[in-house]
């Protein structure tokens, strides 16, 4: 039970290598944005994790009823970084569209020839 | 309250609130003027605070009036003030005289939206360097990260394009794991205030997280600041942004990672970490080491005047990063005084480039030569801005190496292999340098370089106000060294 | 029982993750990052983040699948072969986990009611709120008010990248030299399909008014304006996909959609701002009436409105950015 | 007797995640998306009611709206596909 | 007595619906093609899912919980049905044709 009580991180460590290996190893620029969308929720799993107490329920009081509330500190922190990352995959995504219209491919390595050729 | 109170909110709040009011506003010069209205009153602003900071200190400000560490502190010292005064100083001028230059580069339909995201920019690197929360840090970070893919993606060619992806996603990742090492901390000392995290942070007893968190934070800080070997976007975007926004981020995008860095190590972390400074020390020394070396040494023999430039400014980050890990007041102060020169160099040459650029057809080496004849003005200007670069006496850059020279001879063994190292990389600067101006005024002109004429008016004086920057500070060093010395002390009574 | 449904929860998401990364279809990958989003949406919920597994739910598995699946229309969705090169990839990720997993051993157990996260600065928030706010949601309270200037941020985030896809991208009618009218109307649209378009047309004011529901039950429940923003897009997206864009721009012209961009952070930036002007400090609602707990709950109220305003347009005006692309 | 439902409930995921992740066409997968959806309302009205917070029965409300669009951008984004979308390995 | 009543419908409600759920559940996994397995997956959803919610439904009694999972069974009801029809149009249109079956001839790509 001790050591149950580390499998959150340990599974927020193996996400952040899943994601992280497909945005280095990854040549196409989708996949690399999947892969960062994986890494940032790896991230996400981190905080909330943290926020949990034993016993403890969401933090929005209930008058009249003695409870123990969870943390709601990283619940904020986590919100706007779940607005962070939809705007970077938002972004990420326009310029991939604007890469194909360019050079039609998106894979990283076919860019990067094209522009040693040209 | 008065108004003088209000100012580090209206540092942020005036660039931040005008961005949405671009979005709504059509027609390119209205949002040039209301951009560069804003820029040059955050300058003014910064002014203000610079001045308020050497009568009274660090000035702390209350976001909604909730006391840290519940609510969000702005925090102001030497240390900010300075990389306050360098973020709108160069805003403000590369958007008072670049706004010919990015009309010719932009769709005129799309100009309002890039002065917003500029402007955008602009408040998030104001925001990372005045805030006192390391996670409002991130948020800013994200904020000016983002706006700054979107104005180096404005650039000409396509390529501007791929090197916009490379930049989202390292930029992306550094972000990431400095908001990794963020919550580590958090999680053993529940706080996410520096001031309050450097208090609580010497009771935490399990270590490890704390280690793990200062590396994640160094790497991840070191990614955006583009310390080598994590500089990878850097050449790349900044050949391929619009050359006005090149001189604005090559003046202070990496310059502000750097600040977050420092703060974040000194404040937080040397001073309860048994051997950090040791750590800090060791894997910095060495990178800025060779980044110095390898960036001058690609310098040499790179043909692209705006690429050349931008190895420069890999090597350029090492001296800072180099005067830093050396943990003593006079490494510090040359470190931070470099910051401030190196961004008055890199902003006049990239701002003399831009110029250039709107009369030249490429810029090769081979494709600048001769235009010291017919665009004498511009030329000089970039001579000048490159004697600053190189190290000569008389200009900003000598003062900063001096310091960072005689810093170095404190340091025993290490310090020697340093002073060589900045020995030879200032001769390479001296060979690339004078590849250029050579090019310049003894070239034989071909192409357009015969019949070009000098910029627009407007670009040649801010090409010669920060030239001559480079020179009054170089004259007279007292604004830049005070303020840093001030920065060096509160930085290092945080050790214990 | 939360550990229970926690290690099931937490085991799925990781196969679908090695799924996502291994697939050789980006659609099929696409496909898989939805069902990432509702595990992870779900593992947040048993977690008692209400909060994040609604914006989980509403940006994860709605609007972020429906960009990813606009930009694929515009781009191949075949990820060709790798070589080489991973042998530095796979160094580089082993030792970061490494470096991970050797911290946890000194790590809080999960639900540790010691650890340092709960005992400061999460207890005054509890305790405080009651007595300055007085709403019973304290992320909203936290959001809102302790920490809107975090908040600012996010909305300016948002708007940034809004500013960029139309930067990029262009929109009809608004951004470029594309009118509205320009837009082939195509097969676009699923209105040849009869069914989903009827059953589509009688969601759209159910989803519509849920969104709003959202927007101001946020101080007693989960929600709030970003949720309540997403739900809204995504409501219009809807009605965009079922009635085709030309149609969509007769609701909400892409140029009004700009002009709500930026007036939802302005209203937001306008708060602080009148703060200011009553004396107080940046988002000191408390000056904003005479009681200072009202005047926070009416700051909170405004701000979340200009929070709802921008994500909702911004998303909109993304989706629709992507859409006219291909037309 | 919550526990027996989302226990059915979570074996029906692992069922849905199966045939996601095997396809073999892309249907299958869409179909498995769709399913796994509405499990994932069921298990969120069942949790709800297992916390005793039946106030959170919004986000349940939420996913089955949401769900629905994501079935027709996937519609729409075939009508336009063109065939390199196809894998029926 | 009327609240035991209510509670063993409701356990009885909440058991089939897992029973349901879980065979359909089967059903998607083990049915040998596209066609077969939608049908499979589209029918127990509906009834397993009324059941689930039905169950809870009892279990809370008249309140605005009930209300709510009122909406989200109606919710379901409208979309899971159209989601898979849906699902079966286009495939059929794209030319996935089932296993052992001729297309009609208006059908035929």
């Amino acid at each position: 039970m001790e050591l149950l009580g580390l499998f959150n991180y340990w599974v927020f460590a193996v996400l952040l290598m899943v994601g992280f290996y497909a945005v280095i190893a990854k040549p196409n620029m989708i996949k690399k944005l999947l892969g960062l969308g994986i890494f940032q929720a790896a991230v996400f799993l981190l905080y909330i994790t943290m926020d949990k107490v034993e016993g403890g329920t969401a933090p929005i009081i209930q008058p009249g009823v003695d409870a123990i509330y969870s943390n709601p500190l990283p619940q904020v922190l986590i919100l706007t970084a779940i607005v962070v990352g939809i705007s970077t995959t938002a972004l990420g995504l326009a310029v991939v569209v604007r890469i194909y219209e360019a050079y039609g491919t998106i894979e990283e390595d076919e860019t990067q020839r094209q522009d040693l050729d040209a | 309250m008065s108004l003088a109170a209000q100012l580090p909110a209206l540092q942020i709040v005036v660039p931040l609130l005008t961005a949405p009011v671009l979005v709504l506003l059509r027609g390119a010069n209205l949002a040039w003027a209301a951009a560069t209205a804003a820029s040059v009153m955050a300058f003014v602003i910064a002014v203000a605070l610079t001045l308020e900071v050497q009568s009274v200190g660090v000035i702390v400000y209350e976001m909604g009036a909730w006391p840290a560490p519940f609510g969000i502190e702005l925090r102001i010292d030497g240390l900010n003030a300075l990389v306050l005064l360098v973020i709108t100083g160069a805003s403000a001028l590369t958007l008072l005289c670049g706004r010919a230059s990015l009309a010719g580069e932009i769709d005129p339909d799309r100009l309002a939206l890039f002065y917003a995201a500029w402007l955008i920019a602009l408040a998030g690197l104001a925001g990372i360097a005045v805030t006192g929360d390391a996670f409002n840090v991130f948020v800013f970070m994200e904020i000016s990260s983002l706006a700054t893919y979107i104005i180096i993606a404005a650039g000409p060619n396509r390529q501007a394009l791929t090197a916009t992806f490379k930049y989202l996603i390292m930029g992306t990742v550094g972000a990431t794991f400095y908001l990794i090492g963020v919550g580590l901390v958090y999680m053993m000392t529940g706080t996410l205030n520096f001031a309050d995290m450097e208090a609580r942070i010497g009771e935490v007893t399990d270590q490890r997280p704390i280690l793990v968190a200062a590396g994640f934070i160094t790497v991840g800080l070191a990614l955006k600041a583009a310390v080598f070997p994590l500089h990878v976007w850097l050449p790349n975007a900044y050949t391929h942004a619009p050359h006005i926004v090149t001189a604005f981020i090559a003046a202070c995008s990496t310059k502000v990672a750097i600040y977050v860095l420092l703060r974040f190590d000194f404040v937080v972390f040397q001073g309860n970490l048994t051997g950090h400074a040791f750590q800090f020390a060791s894997f910095l020394a060495p990178l800025a080491l060779l980044g110095i070396l390898i960036g001058s040494a690609v310098a040499m023999f790179e043909g692209h005047l705006k690429r050349l430039l931008a190895y420069s400014s890999v090597a350029q980050v090492g001296y800072i990063l180099l005067g830093a890990s050396f943990a003593s007041k006079a490494g510090i102060t040359a470190g931070v005084v470099h910051m401030f020169n190196h961004a008055l160099a890199k902003g006049a040459l990239f701002l003399a480039v831009a110029a250039l650029a709107m009369r030249l057809s490429g810029l090769r080496l081979a494709d600048i030569a001769g235009a010291g004849r017919t665009m004498p003005w511009t030329a000089a200007a970039l001579a000048l801005a490159g004697a600053s670069l190189v190290g000569i006496p008389g200009t900003a850059g000598f003062i900063s190496k001096w310091l960072l020279l005689s810093a170095a001879l404190e340091q025993g063994p290490l310090g020697i292999v340093a002073v060589v190292v900045i020995v030879l990389s200032s001769l390479a600067a001296v060979i690339y340098m004078w590849r250029v101006i050579e090019r310049l005024y003894f070239g034989t002109p071909a192409g357009n370089a015969l019949s070009a004429s000098e910029p627009p008016w407007m670009l040649v004086a801010g090409v010669w106000v920060a030239a001559l920057a480079n020179v009054y500070f170089g004259l007279m060093p007292g604004l830049p060294v005070g303020l840093s010395e001030a920065a060096a002390e509160e930085l290092l009574r945080h050790l214990p | 029982m939360t550990v229970f449904f926690g290690i099931f929860l937490l085991t799925l998401l990781l196969i679908i993750a090695v799924g996502i990364v291994r697939a050789q279809n980006l659609f099929t990958a696409v496909m898989l990052t939805g069902i990432f989003s509702l595990i992870m949406a779900a593992n947040f919920f048993v977690l008692d983040a209400a909060d994040v597994a609604l914006t989980e739910a509403a940006v994860g598995a709605g609007i972020s699948t429906v960009l990813l699946l606009g930009a694929l229309a515009l781009t191949p969705s075949q990820e060709q072969d790798v070589r080489g090169g991973r042998i530095l990839a796979l160094f580089v990720v082993t030792v970061t986990t490494a470096v991970v997993v050797y911290a946890t051993f000194e790590k809080p157990r999960l639900g540790d009611p010691q650890a340092p996260v709960h005992t400061h600065v999460a207890p005054w928030y509890l305790e405080k709120t009651p007595e300055l706010i007085d709403i019973p949601n304290v992320v909203t309270a936290v959001l809102g008010a302790y920490r809107a200037y975090d908040t600012l941020g996010e909305v300016i985030v948002v708007l940034t990248a809004g500013i960029g896809v139309l930067f990029l991208l262009g929109l009809p009618g608004a951004v470029g030299r594309r009118k509205a009218d320009d837009l082939s109307s195509g097969r676009m649209h699923l209105n040849h399909h009869l069914v989903p378009q009827v059953v589509g047309r009688l969601l759209v004011p159910f989803i519509l008014l849920f969104a709003l529901y959202v927007q101001f039950h946020g101080e007693y429940g989960p929600g709030g304006g970003f949720q309540a923003g997403a739900i809204f897009a995504a409501g219009l997206i809807l009605f965009a996909l079922i009635e085709g864009e030309r149609e969509a721009y007769t609701i909400l012209s892409p140029r009004l959609l700009m002009v709500l961009m930026g007036s939802g952070a302005l209203l937001y930036g306008g708060v602080g701002v009148a703060n200011m002007l009553l004396g107080g400090n940046f988002l000191e609602y408390s000056v904003l009436a005479s009681d200072p707990v009202k005047g926070q709950q009416w700051g909170i109220i405004a701000i979340e409105l200009g929070v709802g305003i921008t994500v909702a347009s911004v998303l909109l005006a993304i989706y629709h950015a992507f859409a006219a692309r291909g037309l | 007797m919550f526990i027996a439902a989302s226990i059915a409930i979570l074996a029906t995921m692992i069922l849905a995640i199966v045939r996601a992740l095997v396809g073999p066409s892309v249907w299958d997968r869409v179909l498995a998306v769709n399913m796994f959806g509405t499990k994932t309302v069921l298990l969120l009205s069942v949790v709800a009611f297992l916390y005793g917070r039946p106030d959170f029965l919004d986000l349940a409300l939420a996913y089955a709206l949401i769900n629905f669009i994501g079935v027709l951008a996937v519609l729409q984004f075939f009508q336009n596909a063109r065939d390199d979308v196809e894998d029926s390995s | 007595m009327m609240a035991q009543v209510l509670d063993v419908a409701s356990w009885i409600m909440l058991l089939g619906g897992g029973i349901f759920v879980l065979v359909g559940g089967i059903g998607m996994l083990r049915l040998p093609d596209l066609y077969t397995r939608m049908h499979a997956a589209s029918l127990t959803d509906t009834l397993g899912t009324l059941l689930i919610l039905g169950g809870i439904m009892l279990q809370a009694g008249l309140s605005l919980a009930s209300i709510k999972l009122a909406a989200i069974a109606g919710f379901l009801m409208l979309t899971g049905p159209t989601a898979t029809y849906a699902l079966a149009n286009a495939a059929l249109m794209s030319g996935f044709t089932p296993q052992d079956a001729e297309l009609p001839e208006d059908l035929k790509p």
